[in-house]
């Protein structure tokens, strides 16, 4: 499709939907408050805003239409569609109807929580936060609270690693901490002399991920965690890549007092072109009077709600994204203990093998040649040196076969990265079509690199000259912004 | 069995897949992991519903146990509104392309960035501001990003807040804006709007929302923007964007920054689920440079004519710069973004106006409808969608209407109870509440 | 995507679906009726079941993406989302369940039939044919009860005309009856000379469409009728083409004593590939008994169900294709009297706007140069004659485009032919946009028409060899079929 | 105000299009229209909700007057079953690419064809046959036609009917096979299968159903078979797919025409709107000849190794033969055989076996259940997902049944209800209904 501009699309009385007349008399708006002129939003008729969302739709892409295994990091796997209609059902509640009214939905977060307590050997967990990130802020701001009330609100550090999830470090800040990032040593793991330098009585909490983005489980994260609890801080655990270790190894086993869960990622929500999402945030049994109110309650009986005496207080609207805790708790419930552990084990076999064949590539390798758990953050150094075509260009030119991936998030410390994570979703076939397709660009690469370079080719839109985006004078956030910079 | 959704979970090509890579068994991979970090037993879960029937029926016990607002009358607001979701909205946005797409770039995924850069521009559109984000969590979440963006750009850490704002959303600004930022409460007046007595140069902001907690609209905004200008400050509107197509944007009377939910445009309820939040300016660099959140542009391509999409001054952001960008960045609500842009064509100008008027009448229908036996308060302003009334107890009124199917209101305090009337509240729907309220009282 | 056929996506063990566990002892059967091999379907987990066929719907087009007004005589109209919600809600209503647990559904039927009957004149409709074609043939056999009810049965002859749909021909053949064609005039008028002609005491009756599948009313269509009366035969009119003539002229009034309408075609509800749709057959009071069973019936306080004395019985299980039923039903109701007509007009103005610029297309021609109210059937005979393309492969051509149309059912009465028929949903710019990919295609078949009859270049396959599907030997209608033809 | 599905009828358009068209008004295109036919008056039709939301509270007004197999327990089965629809259906069968498309040429709709012709080979598999139709209307046209087939391919005019087929179906076939077609009878013997007494040359065929109208797994069909084969007459065996998992397919034991209704195999109840009819053949052509339906093939393009799709053997059909085709065909019910295709492959061959074994059993558990306190009829025969019990009157113990929130079975008469179990039904809602007839009796 060659679809234009929504607003290219409008003409002068169409509407697309009509609305119920008031049936009781109008009011008269004072001037002061009155809109002078009507937004100038598009006038189409029904057929025709449908029509113009469809064929985006068939421009996008998505873990239903692909071998999804290019965004690393993001565990994109299967959202059982049966899953959808779960959360449909809850479409007309509204937050804040008596608990009387609501019994059910209170139950699936209560034994939502306790299911997300088992995984993570936690105490409590909060379903609240809208997201990963979120419920990162949200821990951070547990962290804070729980040094204030414990006298200790001049601990003003907070450690993390440069393979952790950015937000770490981004959501400390905001919380107002100095943020320490451990560089990984030689061997790619967090270097625990670092650490050891780091930590002292400005320690306020280690937040680090494990497996890290690079897919290297950590062997000395106890030792970690200990070296923090040594010097009073608290050790924060970002569970986005526990995909790989359910029910192989638990947050709180290895001494962490809160941890986090991306709903989206390792318990299938749907990941909605960038949210809604869903976080989980997990605490020790000290931390539970800090947690976001309210939180679900039984007595035996009924479902009810109650916030914790030392809450921070709301991180979001009402009690959570209810239509992924829904979807995650189905999920869960279709999947069993036993289940969840052949989810691990076969994302790890997935990532194992692709590894192995992706390895096969020449010019592709995976920095400090060691064993890896979910996902591999790869690179193309070695093609990219000898000819010249980023890792960027190669996922781009890879969309062209119907496939995509991601490089990394900033700074590039893996040199012209890649990052695939395969999940238990894809299939043998799929991981070798994968492969192939990538072999492929890179012999393109090797044979004809300028091509590479060009590519798009069989995309709706050819290469992008992104200069304007950083240029305040022509950048166009908006289509009034372009008209007026551009059109005028 | 073969789990449907795990394909490689198949012994045999397990036992292939192993060989390829010349491992002995999964456990090789976990070799890393050490032996006392292991978990020795199986997880402690439920017996899972394999069959996909069995798990609709268990779902079906839960769901057998709420009552929804299609069952009851409900007149919940707070933040949370019924307003009527459009077929198409729940069409698009249940599209297995976009419902399970994510961050993929501006070719492979162009369908999302055009309806995300369409939604920011209708909303431009509606908002008369040049930026407006890629949605973020949620109203709360927008509010306390505008304050924070407001103490960056003026260097100062205090802001006045209008007191006719929530419990909820004061609860997250106060977390969200700790340590560094205080929060000065401005009185609600006589008439239930923010009434500003003190303001001085120390003030980053003042926000306040339109309409306010109470449902009603505010109409000082030019008065206090050009107060919050004389001293430096910039002045924060909170505003439903359904209500623009009748109320004057925010600009018009010189907000700086326009935050809020937009829920209403197209969300369902669904318990606390439909949220999502946006902010907007003016196109004034600095400004712009404080937005944490993602901004989608246009941009050409190598073929003349035609549109490319991609992000602007994407270096404030902390994907780019970890905590050296602004509070941080991930995934929150795009989704909602995309479906609040196809609500906004389906409504168009015309739409967004009759349905403003629809629910100006209504409220105001409904006002009096229960003035009869109950006192209205503020009942002199002019309200949208919602409006408090005082009671002998909240609670015996709403535990008596429910009685009678109806969720009468949230209950703000023991004697005051919030109510929303929406365009999906007919006149008879009112007319029942009215009439149930009488029988109760 | 290049998609490939299901089977070669089968893996040993996998599934996509598990099923609830026995619970009880299982039976043993006898090996006589016991499956001795399992059937080869193929085995596939659930992501991969979606995603191909997420895949084969990005292959196909339909109302909601393109503009569908190729598809003449089939009245491609938007059918509003809304409407498949209604159809949803009974999706889990049996059709036996007893009267007084279906009341609201007894109650749509019940209304969208008065609304039919107003519509069409008509006495009674019975909504249960599950087509238009089913409708036409439920016509005839009340016809033929009719008929023998009356001691008529000799009369063995069914009249049509060329351009009527050509299931009132099988239709008619079907149950019995011989059939005489009537052909066009020179004026493009079914032949009232022809007519007269061939009524006689052997008619048992006429079964005519108006406006024909050419678009051109036939303005002595009263005159037909009481020809056929005359002789004692009875008139029965297929409305498949009413979507132009709504609220602006009435089969009964006309003098008809039967007709039908495609719900799927006027009444909105989507054409589903090819169905389910629904067709409702309206009769006068003299045909209401041998309406086919059961009507629903209403005593003015609840709904109920009964069977026609002379019913000819069930054409169809139960009550009709209910969702359609329901979605037409909300369709009348979004419209109401004054909508209605709105359609109509539309429809007419968009058809005469299309005629006339598809008419200044070099090669193009509307033979008769009638007017026409809502489609037409045209000709590219004169392009053909010039560059020897086809209209088919125009056809095909356009399809790179984003559009198609069909030629029109055969015989080619009207050479090199194509039908268009833009219905109400369509905007002008719709209009204008299919006229120019046209006027496209017409100026490539002149300068380089190897180039057009070697379409399509931008569709999943490319041009297709036909000629194994009437071999057979050959021809593979299974892919069992074709593993053993073309594979061993 | 324009309304929101007719673009066009926006006034400065309409006047546009008019003037290029040169024309004054839209009434000059009806002038073919004699005035004596022209209404001279609006439409006698209710007031209109074109508001979406005053439509969709109008129609949940109606639908809040039934009761659905949802809200009740529900055994009624005679033709339309409750079988468990995986969510994979329904979201393919709503996808608008799929729901609004028609009849478009193997390209642009290349999907379709491929959808369909994967729906017809899958259907091949499970029967063992080799060619299958694309569906037909509902399993009554397809066991119509099956009849019609076998009379045209022996050039005979009578036809053996089970009666153990219900009487709805019967009437349909009365009134198809009419008027050159006879139909005779043969009787249910003891055990509830078909008995055969009498066959000779004058017979095209034997039509019988298994599991037949009491679900007894008819046990006689090589029998019948070699009887027919024998007279030169053709074994026609109506089979639900469903069964096929573990029932043995009518091709194994000689049946020349296999045909049903594809309801079992992901469509919902829906009140009757879930029908599709298949006709499967073996690959001999003066049989494939006589079909009616329209027959999609696999065919090359001119792209080595790249399938296409087609018709095949399209001069049969009335689209190109009118009168002279077989039958006619049209508008049916593609859609269906999508979704039965994506069932079956859902399913697969362990999922099909699977599903058969657990209805199975939970019939033979319901038998036993209810032969406690009523007579299962044929008691000693296979069952599969049906049975017949004798009660002292069929509507005392449903009217009974439905009073406790149970829909108990359809009555075949004063004294016979047929009950239906399928793997929806667990043994729980088993248990409950024994109880409850017990109760009532």
């Amino acid at each position: 499709w060659d679809e234009p501009i929504i607003f290219e699309l409008s003409a002068p009385g169409r509407r697309g939907l009509a609305v119920p007349e008031p049936g009781a008399p109008l009011v008269e708006l004072p001037e002061t408050v009155r809109r002078a002129e009507p937004p100038k939003l598009p006038e189409m008729s029904q057929l025709h805003v449908l029509r113009h969302y469809l064929r985006l739709s068939q421009e996008n892409l998505g873990v239903d239409l692909n071998i999804d295994v290019g965004q690393g990091t993001c565990t994109m796997k299967y959202s059982p569609k049966v899953n959808d209609r779960f959360a449909a059902a809850i479409a007309e509640l509204h937050p804040l109807q008596h608990e009387e009214t609501v019994q059910g939905v209170l139950e699936i977060y209560w034994r939502l929580e306790r299911m997300l307590a088992e995984i993570s050997g936690m105490s409590r967990v909060s379903l609240q936060p809208g997201s990963g990130s979120a419920a990162i802020y949200a821990n951070i701001a547990m962290i804070r609270a729980y040094h204030a009330a414990n006298g200790e609100g001049h601990r003003d550090q907070v450690i993390t690693t440069m393979f952790s999830h950015p937000s770490n470090a981004a959501c400390a800040k905001t919380a107002g901490y100095e943020v320490i990032t451990l560089m990984p040593d030689a061997d790619g793991y967090p270097d625990i002399e670092a650490l050891r330098a780091a930590v002292g009585p400005r320690t306020a909490a280690l937040m680090i991920t494990n497996p890290e983005d690079t897919g290297i489980f950590n062997p000395r994260i106890r030792e970690f965690v200990e070296l923090v609890h040594s010097v009073g801080g608290l050790a924060c655990y970002d569970q986005a890549n526990a995909n790989g270790i359910l029910g192989i190894t638990r947050a709180r086993d290895a001494g962490f007092d809160l941890c986090h869960f991306n709903l989206h990622k390792t318990f299938s929500t749907p990941h909605a072109c960038g949210g809604p999402a869903a976080g989980a945030c997990g605490v020790s049994a000290e931390l539970e009077p800090f947690l976001p109110g309210p939180v679900v309650t039984f007595d035996g009986a009924a479902y009810g709600m109650e916030t914790p005496p030392h809450s921070i207080g709301k991180v979001r609207p009402f009690l959570g994204v209810t239509p992924n805790i829904v979807r995650a708790y189905a999920w869960i419930m279709a999947m069993g203990a036993e289940g969840l552990r052949q989810v691990a084990e076969t994302a790890v076999l997935n990532n194992n093998y692709l590894m192995h064949k992706i390895l096969q590539i020449p010019g592709a390798s995976a920095p400090w040649d060691k064993r890896r758990v979910e996902q591999v953050r790869y690179s193309w150094q070695e093609l990219s040196e000898e000819t010249g075509v980023h890792s960027e260009e190669i996922g781009v030119r890879a969309a062209d076969f119907g496939v995509h991936y991601w490089t990394s998030h900033h700074p590039y410390l893996v040199p012209e990265p890649f990052t695939l994570e395969p999940t238990e979703s894809y299939s043998k076939e799929d991981l070798d079509e994968y492969a192939a397709i990538l072999a492929h660009v890179a012999s393109e690469a090797r044979t004809d690199p300028e091509f590479v370079k060009g590519a798009p080719y069989n995309q709706s839109v050819h290469k992008i000259d992104t200069t304007s985006l950083d240029d305040p004078k022509a950048w166009a956030p908006t289509w009034r912004a372009y008209v007026r910079k551009h059109l005028s | 069995m073969t789990h449907p959704y795990i394909p490689n979970a198949e012994p045999g090509v397990r036992a292939e897949m192993l060989a390829a890579i010349g491992a002995s068994s999964v456990e090789e991979f976990y070799a890393d992991i050490p032996a006392d970090l292991r978990l020795a037993r199986p997880l402690d879960l439920p017996e899972p519903f394999t069959a996909e029937h069995d798990l609709v029926r268990h779902m079906k016990g839960l769901f057998d146990r709420v009552t929804d607002t299609e069952e009851a009358l409900s007149f919940l607001g707070l933040g949370c509104y019924p307003h009527y979701v459009p077929a198409v909205c729940d069409e698009v946005n249940s599209r297995s392309e976009f419902l399970t797409a994510y961050a993929g770039e501006p070719y492979e995924d162009h369908g999302r960035f055009q309806a995300l850069f369409e939604y920011v521009s209708m909303m431009g559109e509606l908002l008369e501001m040049d930026v407006v984000n890629v949605p973020t969590y949620d109203g709360f979440q927008a509010a306390g990003t505008a304050l924070r963006m407001a103490c960056r750009y003026t260097s100062r850490s205090k802001v006045l807040v209008s007191g006719a704002v929530s419990a909820d959303k004061l609860s997250k600004l106060r977390d969200f804006l700790s340590p560094d930022v205080e929060i000065a409460l401005a009185p609600v007046g006589e008439g239930g709007e923010i009434s500003v007595a003190e303001f001085d140069d120390s003030f980053a902001a003042i926000y306040l929302e339109t309409p306010n907690v109470y449902g009603v609209v505010e109409m000082r905004g030019r008065e206090l923007a050009d107060l919050a200008h004389a001293h430096g400050a910039l002045l924060v509107v909170g505003a439903d964007p359904i209500s623009l197509g009748v109320l004057a944007p925010p600009s018009s009377y010189g907000a700086d920054i326009a935050c809020g939910d937009i829920q209403s445009l197209g969300m369902h309820q669904s318990y606390g689920g439909g949220h999502a939040g946006y902010i907007a300016t003016q196109d004034h660099e600095p400004l712009v440079a404080e937005f944490p959140s993602r901004l989608f542009g246009i941009a050409p391509t190598k073929v003349p004519g035609e549109y490319g999409f991609g992000d602007v001054f994407y270096d404030r952001t902390s994907f780019a710069l970890r905590e050296e960008g602004k509070e941080w960045v991930g995934t929150a609500a795009a989704l909602w973004g995309i479906t609040a842009g196809v609500y906004l064509a389906l409504m168009g100008p015309q739409g967004m106006r009759d349905l403003g008027e629809t629910i100006l009448a209504r409220t105001r229908y409904a006002m009096d409808a229960l003035a009869g036996s109950v006192t209205v308060l503020h009942r002199d302003a002019i309200h949208f969608r919602e409006f408090a009334i005082e009671v002998p107890s909240s609670a015996a009124l709403l535990d008596g209407l429910r009685a009678r199917g109806i969720y009468g209101g949230v209950p703000l305090d023991d004697r005051t109870v919030l109510v929303c009337v929406t365009e999906r509240h007919s006149i008879t729907d009112i007319d029942r509440l009215a009439a149930a309220v009488q029988e109760v009282l």
